[in-house]
């Protein structure tokens, strides 16, 4: 992996973010600053609106900062990086593709090779429960399937950074907890350094290394907390460990959320 | 009457293998006036001056001399007015010699209307194409029969659809061409129609003749003089014989008029040759130039007009300008 | 509005999947099936004709029997379909052509601000000028062949395939943008995978027009200069009066017109099965 | 391609937005902006017409020089500004009843199968055949006054808007037409508030090129009869081979198109302000 | 409010739904029945892909059951209903118009009094804390925000029956919690008759009256559980409830789920 090499993996220095339209200006993110090291596992949570999507997108070089520098791997975000995984929060899938070649859109774009990235795609949409559904056009799947294609799309390139937007919302609990584990057994084997946008405070606290809080918009880090669990996690194992519960109902806490999790 | 042109003349109307090969653009889609040219090629008149001789159709006189100007077209049948006109606009053309003599400009109306002189076209509809020499020297035609022009109302139309208004009677009467239109509306409507020639009132231009630009005129001359030779011979042939040269035509030519219509139309051409005071056809003289030229001058905006010898070179034709 | 057939979610006019292409019979049943309203339309206006124009409502030389025209049609059955074949040939390159550099200047144009605002103005000159006015002037610059008729095709056609084709490209939602520029993908790749279908829909109404129009500029470049074609046709016809041929040329055009219009039509639900357009909307959704 | 201005987010352009209507200063800005690159490839081209036209490389009877043109456009002013009055009339009429006609059409044809299955072979038959062609029919049946001239703008403005809506009408997202149906929307409501807007970017794209032939078709019906207006004018000035006054009234005619279309690219800007077409892409994604 | 002169406001008999194209067929639905008393707050869990959605639209009216019937507040289903407010899975907005006259798109649609469904509009706008952004239009909105705009328009003419599609699942959990408040608040105070699909089954629990658990697909009825708690409810309260943990245990294990809520 070539985030090794480097001692930060993603680096966000004093980031500020303002949309301005005529009408009116939004600053979505405020002097926001991050260090990633490789092989981390950060959960980013935080209000709706507050600018987590905005976040990932200048990591992503998508948007650009209107103060403040990112760098990504050693190298400063100036434009797109292709150094990434994307899984973004609407599922962006091409209405004209199947399931199976919506996912192969990532191999093509990237020149894979075709026989293996055939071979990788069948074996997501098998982890994802798609089978059956190759060639099923998206209009034709359910919300959570549409989002589930997206996540093989973001994960069939093994990219050394994962940006993950919500990438479970619209799934059922236990669906979502098998992903959870596929998700943590991905990190674990292949050391990838992973971002994810969540709004659930249990899998933010499962999956991460780290936990990010962020205030309601204008969006500040509030607080970073340590996961200080195992890297190998099972939900049934890390749901009664103290840790978990000690640190969930602090993140709670630091919402403002009554919820146990 | 499909066919090629070349393959079945009769009386060796191949050309020889060696024969020049001629294009010759036609002033309009054809009509009778241009059965003698077929008949020619049928007869051999062209081969016999080592000339292979391919006819096109036209899309109107100014559009032919324009080809002839551009090089596109070796030779074009051509209207005299218009050739004027291209002639003082820069054209590198001229006229080597116009065969209907007596202009066949007319002022065309159904027989019903009861139009027997220009004083009844008081108070009627008369439509005109904008920009051709009728249409110029029609005012001028008014005042010579002593009308003036708010007598009649004049309609602008493009030349392609003057006969059907006339036959559907949006318009009294029409400014046009009576040989090659007159017999067409009478066969397909069965509507008699009349006509009053601008030529007898004073109004006598040149009509069609051949057009062959500068640069031909200059390097080929030997050409030109054949190909007006044969063209002379074709016609002085046809007008002898008009039934075969309408079946020539008829034969050889596409989408012509029937055959009818286009003896009728030869027919009506013939005397506007003048041969009982010409001689052969396509000979002019000075005279009829500067005629035609101050016509023009004082009525159509022909700028500059200059000298017959601008317009006209009669020397492959034989008669006074040679 | 809700027939008892539309509202089986099972009965939802699908679109064609790659095995449905071999299942000849039902394609074969909806192709009669989508055939006979029009024949009924079009039967309707014939009969109209026929009856107007046997009772000479108007008078022949300007509206023919459809016994007038089948004699003409039949009559000069090979010359007609050469000047068809002329004319055919003519649109079809025009439009070809109209359909490679119109898509080609729609990119230029979507793609980039300096070319849209340097293009534009002359793309929209060219077509402002009507094209029976510069008709002659090609010809007199190009001669008396298929170029300047191929070229009027050209020029008439190309318009709508610019229009739409920008319209098209520039409508691409701009996460899929993201999503592509995530994937290290080229500007090329972006267009082929990305913007270029999602302009597909927009782009097949574009083409829809020109390839009709293309018909109408080969036409009128025969109009100016040409001894074949069905624009000459016509144009003999109108000189002679000559009505029955002049419906029948104007009849063998609008056929021609209709053709390729069908061949785009096809063409374009082939290409894009998948869009919003073609699927009929959600079985009790009427409105 | 990322330039130091395009990716501060803050500086992307936004729809204009109420509030910036009044701010007419950064309209004038942005307006010249738009100018100059047309301004120079324009100005290039009359840089080369007047070289070549000065120099003949064409005779000045097919092309004049610029000097002549203007001296034409002067000397004929007050009458030249009459015929494009005339015509800018006759297409202003018939493209204002093309677009409403053609709308009307589309949505018959969009809303109804039975309709799309009738209409359209109609509508498409009146497409296909060349107006030229038919120019002639219509002045001997409506005479020639303005009538034929109206027909003619609207017959051949038709077909895009048609297309294009029944384009834009359909593409409508069938979750929308969802959405309407359980607010007990009328189908008139889910027209005007649904379908309709969404179908205006298709829509305008088709409007754009009908504003343009609605020129032609006005021009085409002035060269088959008619006493006044531009094809009038330049029936005339060919026939008199007088190229300058050819020039000068092809220049008016386009300038007729460029200025409707601008008007109808302005009627754009304000409708659909909100189209994925109209903003830029997010900032740093240049592909 | 109509519903309560019917015994049943939603009454679902044999529902079987296949959605058939040239390539496969679905059966999203199998054989359900569900009767749904004038008043109640119906929470649906079940996997993704398993027919959730597509139920609700067979309700509203919006797909035709292929075999089997659906009526509502008495009268049968045969086409779109109008006594209802959807909630759609994706937040489906006019991306030509701002916030408010989104949501104001229901009052235009049924001819409601204009002053006063501003007043309302405005109320919910506020409610769900998207002040600010009246003007905003959806593409300059975070997924959180477009899919409370959703809410807003579907909460606006109160209608007697409200289908709602996982309204909240791209919201952080506090907001979320906030919003159920809001919604149990709403449900009590007017009498209306709720569906609610959902993946959380803290939510689930916390707002219905029943919670119906579906298989996977095809999806059929695997259970109905009442749940024994006032209708006024409290978060912090009700998550000691022990009926609340019985019930959350409960249904975890009927989902296969692992997580403890
Ligand atoms: N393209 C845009 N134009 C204008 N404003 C924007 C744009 N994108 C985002 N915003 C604003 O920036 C703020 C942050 O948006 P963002 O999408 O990052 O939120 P988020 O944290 O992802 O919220 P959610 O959890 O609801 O997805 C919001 O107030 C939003 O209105
Ligand atoms: N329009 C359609 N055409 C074909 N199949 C469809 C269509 N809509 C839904 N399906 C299929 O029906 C099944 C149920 O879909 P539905 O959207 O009801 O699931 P869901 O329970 O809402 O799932 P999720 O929780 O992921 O939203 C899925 O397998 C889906 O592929
Ligand atoms: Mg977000
Ligand atoms: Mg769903």
């Amino acid at each position: 992996m070539p985030d090794t090499l480097t001692d930060t993996a993603v680096d966000v220095a004093g980031l500020t973010v303002r949309f301005r339209s005529k009408r009116s200006s939004t600053t979505a993110l405020d002097d926001v600053s991050l260090r990633v090291e490789p092989g981390a596992f950060i959960s980013i949570v935080g209000p709706s609106g507050c600018g987590k999507s905005t976040l990932l997108k200048v990591i992503a070089g998508l948007v650009a900062p209107t103060t403040g520098s990112v760098s990504l791997l050693g190298e400063p975000v100036t434009g797109p990086m292709r150094t990434i995984g994307f899984a973004f929060q609407r599922a962006a899938l091409l209405e004209w593709r199947g399931v199976r070649k919506n996912i192969l859109l990532q191999a093509e774009m990237r020149g894979m090779n075709k026989a293996r990235a055939g071979v990788r795609a069948d074996a997501l949409i098998e982890l994802t429960g798609l089978s059956g559904f190759e060639e099923a056009l998206p209009h034709e799947l359910s919300g959570g399937m549409q989002q589930r294609v997206a996540l093989c799309r973001a994960l069939l390139h093994e990219p050394p950074v994962l940006l993950m937007d919500e990438p479970f919302g619209a799934l059922d609990a236990l669906t979502r907890e098998q992903l959870n584990a596929e998700l943590n057994r991905i990190w674990r084997e292949t050391g990838t350094t992973i971002l994810l946008v969540t709004h659930s405070i249990a899998e933010a606290v499962f999956l991460g290394t780290r936990v990010v809080v962020m205030s309601p918009r204008p969006g500040r880090l509030v607080r970073s907390l340590d996961v200080d669990l195992p890297a190998a996690r099972d939900y049934a194992q890390v749901m009664t460990d103290p840790t978990f519960g000690t640190l969930t109902r602090q993140i709670r806490e630091l919402l403002g959320s009554a919820e146990s999790h | 009457a499909p066919g090629g042109a070349q393959e079945d003349g009769d009386g060796g109307g191949g050309a020889p293998a060696d024969a020049d090969k001629v294009t010759l653009t036609l002033n309009w889609v054809p009509y009778g006036e241009h059965a003698p040219f077929y008949h020619g090629v049928a007869q051999g008149f062209y081969a016999d001056e080592g000339i292979d001789l391919e006819i096109k159709p036209g899309n109107g006189s100014g559009t032919t001399i324009q080809a002839v100007a551009q090089d596109q077209t070796t030779f074009g049948w051509a209207d005299t007015p218009p050739l004027l006109k291209g002639i003082a606009a820069g054209m590198p053309v001229k006229s080597v010699g116009v065969f209907l003599q007596k202009g066949p400009a007319s002022l065309e109306f159904l027989s019903d209307q009861k139009i027997t002189s220009p004083a009844d076209l008081k108070g009627k509809t008369v439509g005109g194409t904008p920009g051709d020499a009728m249409y110029a020297t029609f005012p001028a035609w008014l005042k010579a029969n002593g009308l003036s022009a708010s007598d009649v109302t004049v309609v602008n139309m493009d030349a392609a659809n003057k006969i059907a208004q006339l036959a559907e009677g949006q318009v009294d009467a029409i400014m046009g061409f009576f040989h090659d239109q007159g017999p067409t509306i009478e066969a397909r409507t069965g509507k008699q129609v009349d006509y009053l020639l601008y030529a007898d009132s004073g109004l006598n231009m040149l009509g069609t003749g051949i057009v062959a630009s500068e640069q031909t005129l200059s390097d080929k001359a030997d050409l030109v003089s054949r190909f007006v030779r044969a063209t002379q011979k074709s016609w002085a042939e046809a007008v002898k014989d008009i039934p075969a040269a309408a079946q020539a035509m008829a034969d050889n030519a596409e989408n012509e008029p029937p055959l009818e219509v286009l003896i009728q139309q030869l027919e009506l051409a013939e005397p506007l040759l003048q041969l009982d005071s010409v001689g052969a056809p396509g000979v002019n003289t000075e005279q009829q130039w500067a005629d035609t030229i101050e016509l023009m001058s004082q009525y159509a905006e022909l700028e500059n007009a200059g000298e017959p010898s601008a317009y006209w070179d009669g020397s492959h034709a034989g008669g006074s300008g040679s | 509005m809700v027939t008892s057939k539309d509202v089986q979610p099972a009965d939802r006019p699908t679109p064609p999947a790659p095995a449905s292409r071999f299942d000849l019979g039902a394609r074969l049943l909806r192709f009669l099936d989508a055939l006979w309203r029009p024949a009924i339309v079009l039967g309707a206006l014939f009969v109209l004709w026929w009856i107007a124009s046997e009772n000479e409502w108007m008078p022949h030389y300007l509206v023919p029997t459809p016994g007038q025209v089948w004699d003409t049609i039949a009559g000069d059955w090979s010359s007609l379909m050469y000047h068809s074949y002329v004319t055919l040939y003519e649109t079809v390159i025009g439009f070809l052509l109209a359909s490679v550099l119109g898509l080609a200047t729609a990119v230029l144009i979507a793609y980039s601000r300096t070319m849209d605002k340097a293009l534009y103005p002359i793309v929209l000159f060219a077509q402002v000028i009507p094209k029976i006015a510069i008709a002659p002037l090609l010809v007199v610059w190009f001669g008396n062949g298929l170029a300047p008729k191929i070229m009027l095709a050209v020029l008439i056609a190309f318009f709508p395939v610019v229009v739409s084709g920008v319209a098209g490209l520039r409508s691409t939602d701009p996460e899929l943008l993201e999503l592509s520029a995530t994937m290290g993908a080229s500007r090329w790749q972006t267009f082929r995978k990305i913007r270029f279908p999602n302009a597909l829909p927009h782009l097949m109404a574009g083409e829809k027009v020109a390839v009709t129009l293309a018909v109408v500029g080969a036409v009128v470049g025969e109009f100016v200069g040409a001894s074949e074609g069905l624009g000459y046709t016509l144009l003999l016809a109108n000189g002679n009066l000559d009505s029955a041929m002049l419906f029948a040329a104007l009849f063998l055009m609008s056929l021609i017109g209709i053709l390729l219009f069908v061949v785009v039509e096809v063409l374009e639900a082939l290409l894009i099965p998948w869009h919003a357009s073609r699927r009929t909307a959600t079985p009790l959704t009427t409105s």
